[in-house]
């Protein structure tokens, strides 16, 4: 099981962790950010297999994965 | 990346970031960190950034850094690598700052083989002053200084890897891309053999990565990663084009 | 008679346009006028904003520390501008998008919610031509025909189709005021 | 085109340029003034001109150089540092007796310092920022306007005098849009006989600065500076307003000179006896002109964007006759306001000694 | 070593530079300074320290940039054109607040001009050859042994401030031998707790340059400025010479001043009353004790190998009390002779106006 | 030379020479001229000048010339061309001038394919200030700056051609020499083509001539021709490194 | 038969037509020029084949050759 | 007391290397020195010259126009600074490259060959030295045995062999000087 912790703040929406995951799990909030961004967010986090590829790819080192985590 | 999970690189500080949506100068900052991290070189390091869109490289990394005038940061690291030879000294500059005002300060380093290296984001124009046509712009690609496309009497595509292995002081030569998590891992692994090379005192190395510019490109962030791998790839072929022997 | 306008927001929110548009009215009108955008690095994520100035007289200086008339397309506008409108100004509020209402009772304000507005007329871009046609509708800044000139000059060729939808906008922006007006008094400012 | 357009004051240089004959350009982007490439990279194409982007500032001025001295009409645009790294080729340029026109869109210094609008390089075009003995004619545009007359003028010194002419602005200036003319006229093509465009019919032309024997280096700085005084004599400009009692004198140039007038307007309104004298050219500095708009005045004030740079030349104007003061701002336009304090606490002293 | 030894300036200046634990140098070559270089690439291998033969001027002092940054005590040399190329790295080398050497032994100019010796770069120099609001701290020696205190004074000067410091020479004083003297002295390794040596046991240390909020931008000139005033008020320095009673008094600096002295010396044979001047400190300009020895003056000579620039530094002291008048040869250091006229003939003003 | 005998090209003017005994700067001016007289470009020329041994260059051509600051010709020759693009326009420079500050300005002018010839004249330092190391100075070689021969630390020989070779705008790029009555030969051939390659619109054109300076390398003219061929040439092979088909 | 003119007040004296000429008919004199540089010149011009090595080496100009001549 | 001293020829005849013997000398006897050797562009091919000022004094410019003793070495520096030797000076030819006589009759001048000098003595490159013994014995410019003492310090190490011919020719040149002035007056000059 892994965590995926998203720093919301700082997430400008770009969608790339959203493109590559494997698993289609990444969404874009409706919600906006201070920043005026949608932020990330994952809706089914038991699918994740913490490949890090969202976070390979995250412009703006948004994404933390840690195992076991909150799950 | 064989173990699992994602933390962020402590060299980088928690920060806000300018970049815009998409931008790939966060993941080349992002993979100088990790390998810088992974070297353990965190308190060995003096980062020389650039005038560019990676102008406030200073501000995100958390180790000793540098600010120097546009272009001239080869040279300013030959400063501080002649007085500090045992650090690891690199330069982040973008495709205008290395490739244009700056190139006698690249070319130089590279024929003296100057014991630095050079993190190059070629993203085919002037990022911070509002898309301007670089020496990087593509054929026909249209920028503010372009408005028809760029032509022939505009020149063509600066190649700076292919020119540069030309020099003998040049030990590792690599140009790498952003597009998708294969290339980002390819990327980190020319950095690491960047820095490596330097550690061993094997002269220049110099690592380009071609990097998406979606706000000046006038594409979204994904369709920006689509165009490196469809438009600038072709003009400038990914690879190594030099590496020394203690480091292969 | 000269009056200044801060029109501010996120880049991309047409707020320099809105700028643009209040310009050329004024031109239109015979008044001397002068424009101010923000601009250069900061702008790149950050708030973008322009500052507007209408006068009958030569302008001396192009930028003036406390407009008459504000405009906020976002919350961290709100809180950067609200403080500067000139005592008796008015402040004009995209409440789509900032989620509170003017703390000052020295001024005029209107929390407009314009996206939504926008959304009905069936314009969702056109938030800012709410804001707009609230502004005219609030300021007497310049005469709103004078701005529909402009208008047409902007749309002439390919995108005359979308003429109506803006001036719809406007429009819609502009009744929101009357609405609001009909039950306090509106300031006029100088 | 005599109508009113609402144009940037970057875009009006570029525009004014084109107006006034110019078909080529050589420059490098800088933040405020990337939009003058911008518009000549549009528009010289259309009228059979070349937009060439340099890769740095250091060559664009060389190609002006090379384009000069191949008897085109010329010119380039940076920004403070852009203008920095142009000093050597300025310098030659000057010496070589180059009609060129050089925009400065001044911003936040030194260093990187900023976009911020900026009066800093004050000292480096009027006093001398390049090696040697040489002058620049200098032009403070206030408007978008003016920013439009006096690209126009600058092209016409610079063939006059066969000299590099500099047009200040400032971040403010550049982005800022005021409705303009441009007007239209229709200037005579270049006329260089001593041009290097190929010796048909005639023997070779050479340009260069090179003087090794000193008597031919000391005629040749004598022969420029005969011709600065001579430019000295004819060019000097100025505008003073309420000067003819004024108490204060309040002195600026570019933007600064719209701030200081809304000023003097304001303190006017107090009955305080205050005016303002605008220097146009900075060099040559118009010190008479300004000599008879102190004439009457107890204090002066040199407002500038700046730590204080023209203030020297007021006072070199002035000599100690009267006390000449500095009220600054760096990274910003001051609002009137502040100039208006200033004014008010200097009538408040002048009042209280009598 | 104290023996007395015959040494050409620029091996002076290379040779003081060590003594003063200089270790670092970045340079290009050019006449009439290339034997710093020269002497430089023979002595600092053996000291230790490294010589780098830069690519171009703009990348010398760029790597000075680096190399003070890095912590280290730092030189470079050049001549009028290649300085004129350092523009832009001395105005970020000054906003970075970084110590540096900048050796200028001027030549004929502007443009390639020649290799004459030159006072005429004091304008870049004094006001400010780079974009900004930033000051140089500007030494004139007038002997080769002056040539080397001035060296290491200047070392001193730049760490004691953090800015960098220019040292005026001429080609003759670069080319020309005189026996001196290299003090024994022992200088305390650079202490730079701020230096990018990378971070071990400490936070970040960050040079740079940049500040996007005008407050920022603000107040880093307004910091800047304070220690311009300080250095203001420690560090002016000059020489005079027959001052008390001089009616006539001649202002120069560098080798122009023992022209001056010579001259000086020969009219006091003809019982004219006249004296010398002689700035040490060009920034800071020794105002005060100017107007000190031009108390009796009735007529100021300011004598210069340029068409007139320290010359605004003095009537800016002097305001218009007494009458400035320039004395200036090009390409040439003028004889004793040739200012000994203009004295007489002043005298002979003097005399006349009773 | 099929024609036997010899006279002095009209381009030249009938002047004494600054140039030092056995100095083949004096070749090379020679070779240009002859050149352009044979192609008949006399009232057709603008010669750019350089700071260094050649600075007089346009004292002695008879044609029009510009003398422009230290390394910057390429960028001047840039602004003539693009004002009088049916002009021949060449640049003649120095190692010191075009390699080492001109750097930028030579290299932009290979990528934008900008449409002039370069004759460079590499003689391994800087002649006219004293003979200091420049970029081309070989390993081991003892100059004024490099007093205990030129080290790694100093750098490595600057290749030039190989490197301009890399750019697409470069069109004819060849380095040739001058040690003999067969290569002058061919170095006058080299200067013909790149001259054709301009006139004809082909791009961006060079021709390196490896040329002796007996004065600084402390040699005899003729000592000084050998050195070229048995130890310049090594360093830097002769040959043409790039010819456009119009050309061949 | 072909005519060797030196221009002599221009010749430096550096030998290199002496060393390249065939025919070995080039020295330089003994006498010095205003230059003061020995001024080469040919013993016997009738052995001169007209080749021209030596004005192709020379690097001051100095040497014009023209078939007939004075001979 | 104050003396100057202007050597002329052709780069390479050792020209500065006399000038530097004169330097040392003064210093050795506690003398205040300057030397200014020209340099540059124009040496090439060209002349060389340099000034030597010996002095009681501080001298307060390196430079004079009029130096008292003058030595040229060729032809072109006998034109050029035969002109400006002091009233009353001294000029030194080097008879066997500059091929007239002076033509002042307000200098005290000697005609030297020294080359052939030079050979006679075994020393074929020491024309210079010849020169230099010559002008010591004219001038009383500085003691000889300061300048011999230089020479040792010059010569030190692995050219010492060198010294005795050297010394040679400078006696010879010494030499021509009293030979000439058996038979005209010795001009002392300050
Ligand atoms: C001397 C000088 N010239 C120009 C500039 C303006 N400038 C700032 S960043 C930049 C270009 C940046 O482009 P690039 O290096 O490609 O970086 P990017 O923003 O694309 O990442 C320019 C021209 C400057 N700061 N200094
Ligand atoms: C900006 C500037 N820097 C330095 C110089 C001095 N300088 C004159 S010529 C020259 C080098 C010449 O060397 P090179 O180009 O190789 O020509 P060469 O004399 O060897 O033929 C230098 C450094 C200068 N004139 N201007
Ligand atoms: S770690 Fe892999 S699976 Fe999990 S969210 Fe990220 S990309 Fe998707
Ligand atoms: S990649 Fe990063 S910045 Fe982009 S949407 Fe995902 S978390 Fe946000
Ligand atoms: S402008 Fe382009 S390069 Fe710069 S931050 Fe935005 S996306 Fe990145
Ligand atoms: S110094 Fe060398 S390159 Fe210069 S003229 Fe003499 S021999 Fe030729
Ligand atoms: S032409 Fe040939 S044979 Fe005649 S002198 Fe010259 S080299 Fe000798
Ligand atoms: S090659 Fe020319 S310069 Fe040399 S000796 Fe022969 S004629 Fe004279
Ligand atoms: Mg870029
Ligand atoms: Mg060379």
């Amino acid at each position: 099981m892994f965590q995926v912790n998203f720093l919301e703040q700082y997430c400008k929406g770009c969608g790339l962790c959203v493109h590559f995951c494997p698993k289609n799990i990444i969404v874009l909030a409706q919600y906006t950010n201070d920043q005026g961004y949608n932020p990330a967010t994952i809706n089914d986090m038991t699918k994740c297999t913490g490949c890090a590829l969202c976070a390979r790819m995250c412009p703006h080192v948004v994404i933390e994965i840690v195992e076991g985590g909150a799950a | 990346m064989a173990k699992k999970g994602y933390m962020r690189p402590p060299t980088l500080l928690q920060k806000p970031w300018h970049f815009c949506p998409g931008c790939n100068h966060g993941i080349a900052h992002r993979l100088v960190a990790e390998v810088i991290d992974e070297m353990g070189l965190q308190n060995q390091t003096v980062g020389v950034g650039s005038v560019g869109c990676g102008v406030f490289s200073y501000e995100y990394f958390n180790f000793d850094g540098i600010g120097p005038s546009h272009g001239r940061s080869p040279a300013v690291a030959t400063g501080v690598k002649r007085v500090l030879p045992d650090r690891l000294v690199f330069t982040y500059q973008g495709d205008g700052d290395l490739a244009a005002i700056g190139t006698t300060e690249m070319v130089h380093c590279a024929v003296r083989g100057e014991n630095i290296t050079i993190i190059f984001i070629n993203n085919t124009l002037y990022g911070m002053t509002g898309g301007q046509m670089a020496p990087t712009t593509l054929m026909g690609q249209v920028t503010t200084t372009s408005p028809r496309g760029r032509g022939r009497e505009q020149g063509l595509p600066f190649r700076v890897c292919e020119m540069l292995a030309t020099a003998e002081g040049a030990a590792y030569v690599a140009r790498v891309a952003l597009f998708n998590p294969a290339q980002v891992n390819r990327a980190k692994k020319a950095i690491r053999r960047a820095f490596e090379t330097q550690m061993a005192g094997l002269g220049f190395s110099m690592v380009e990565m071609l990097s998406a510019c979606p706000t000046n490109w006038g594409l979204s962030p994904l369709e920006a990663l689509k165009y490196v791998e469809e438009k600038m790839v072709p003009t400038y072929p990914l690879g190594e084009f030099k590496v020394p022997e203690g480091v292969k | 008679m000269k009056k200044e306008f801060l029109i501010a927001g996120f880049g991309g929110q047409g707020v320099l346009s809105m700028g643009l548009f209040l310009a050329y009215a004024g031109i239109d009108e015979g008044k001397k006028v002068s424009y101010v955008p923000s601009y250069g690095a900061e702008m790149r994520g950050g708030t973008a904003n322009c500052l507007v100035t209408i006068s009958d007289r030569e302008i001396s200086s192009p930028l003036v520390s406390d407009p008459g008339v504000v405009v906020v397309m976002n919350q961290p506008s709100l809180h950067k501008f609200e403080p500067v409108v000139r005592p008796g100004g008015v402040l004009l509020i995209n409440a789509s998008l900032a989620h509170r209402e003017a703390q000052r009772q020295d001024i005029t304000s209107y929390s407009i919610p314009a996206q939504e507005i926008a959304n009905q007329v069936g314009l969702p871009r056109g938030a800012n031509m709410v804001m707009l046609g609230a502004l005219l509708e609030a300021t007497e800044a310049v005469d709103t025909t004078a701005t529909y000139k402009y208008l047409v000059k902007t749309f002439r060729g390919k995108h005359l189709d979308k003429m109506p939808l803006n001036m719809a906008a406007m429009e819609a922006g502009a009744e929101f005021i009357r609405g609001c007006q009909a039950t306090s008094s509106k300031t006029s400012i100088a | 085109m005599s109508e009113q357009i609402l144009m940037k004051g970057n875009e009006a240089v570029a525009e004014a340029a084109i107006a006034a004959g110019c078909r080529y350009f050589f420059g490098y982007p800088i933040t405020p003034q990337s939009e003058i490439l911008e518009q000549l990279a549009r528009r010289l194409p259309e009228v059979g001109g070349a937009y060439v982007q340099a890769e740095s500032e250091v060559s664009a001025i060389n190609m002006v150089f090379g384009a000069a001295a191949a008897g085109a009409r010329v010119m380039t645009a940076s920004s403070s540092p852009g203008i920095s790294l142009m000093q050597e080729g300025i310098s030659y340029i000057a010496s070589a007796e180059l009609p060129a026109v050089i925009v400065n869109i001044m911003r936040g210094a030194p260093g990187l310092g900023g976009i911020h609008p900026s009066q800093a390089d004050y000292f480096q075009s009027v006093k001398g920022g390049g090696h040697g003995d040489y002058k620049l004619i200098v032009l403070a545009p206030s408007s978008v306007q003016e920013l439009i007359d006096h690209t126009i003028l600058a092209f016409e010194m610079a063939e006059a005098y066969r000299t590099p002419v500099v047009i200040f602005g400032d971040a403010m200036m550049g982005q800022m849009m005021e409705p303009v003319v441009i007007p239209d006229i229709e200037p005579l093509p270049p006329n260089r006989p001593w041009a290097t465009t190929g010796m048909e019919g005639r023997g070779p032309n050479i340009v260069h600065t090179l003087y090794l024997p000193a008597d031919k280096l000391e005629n040749h700085c004598n022969r420029l500076f005969a011709k600065y005084s001579e430019i000295e004599h004819n060019e000097k400009r100025s505008v003073g307003y309420l000067t003819e009692d004024a108490e204060i004198l309040v002195v600026a140039y570019g933007i600064m000179s719209r701030v200081a007038r809304a000023a003097v307007e304001m303190a006017r309104d107090d009955g305080i006896k205050v005016g303002m004298f605008r220097p146009v050219t900075l060099w040559p500095f118009p010190d008479n002109a300004l000599q008879a708009a102190a004439r009457n005045a107890r204090v002066v004030i040199a407002a500038e964007i700046s730590m204080g740079q023209m203030i020297e030349d007021v006072r070199l104007a002035l000599g100690n006759r009267v006390p000449v003061v500095l009220f600054n701002r760096i990274g910003l336009v001051p609002n009137p306001d502040e100039i208006y304090a200033a004014i008010k606490s200097k009538a408040r002293e002048v009042n209280a000694n009598g």
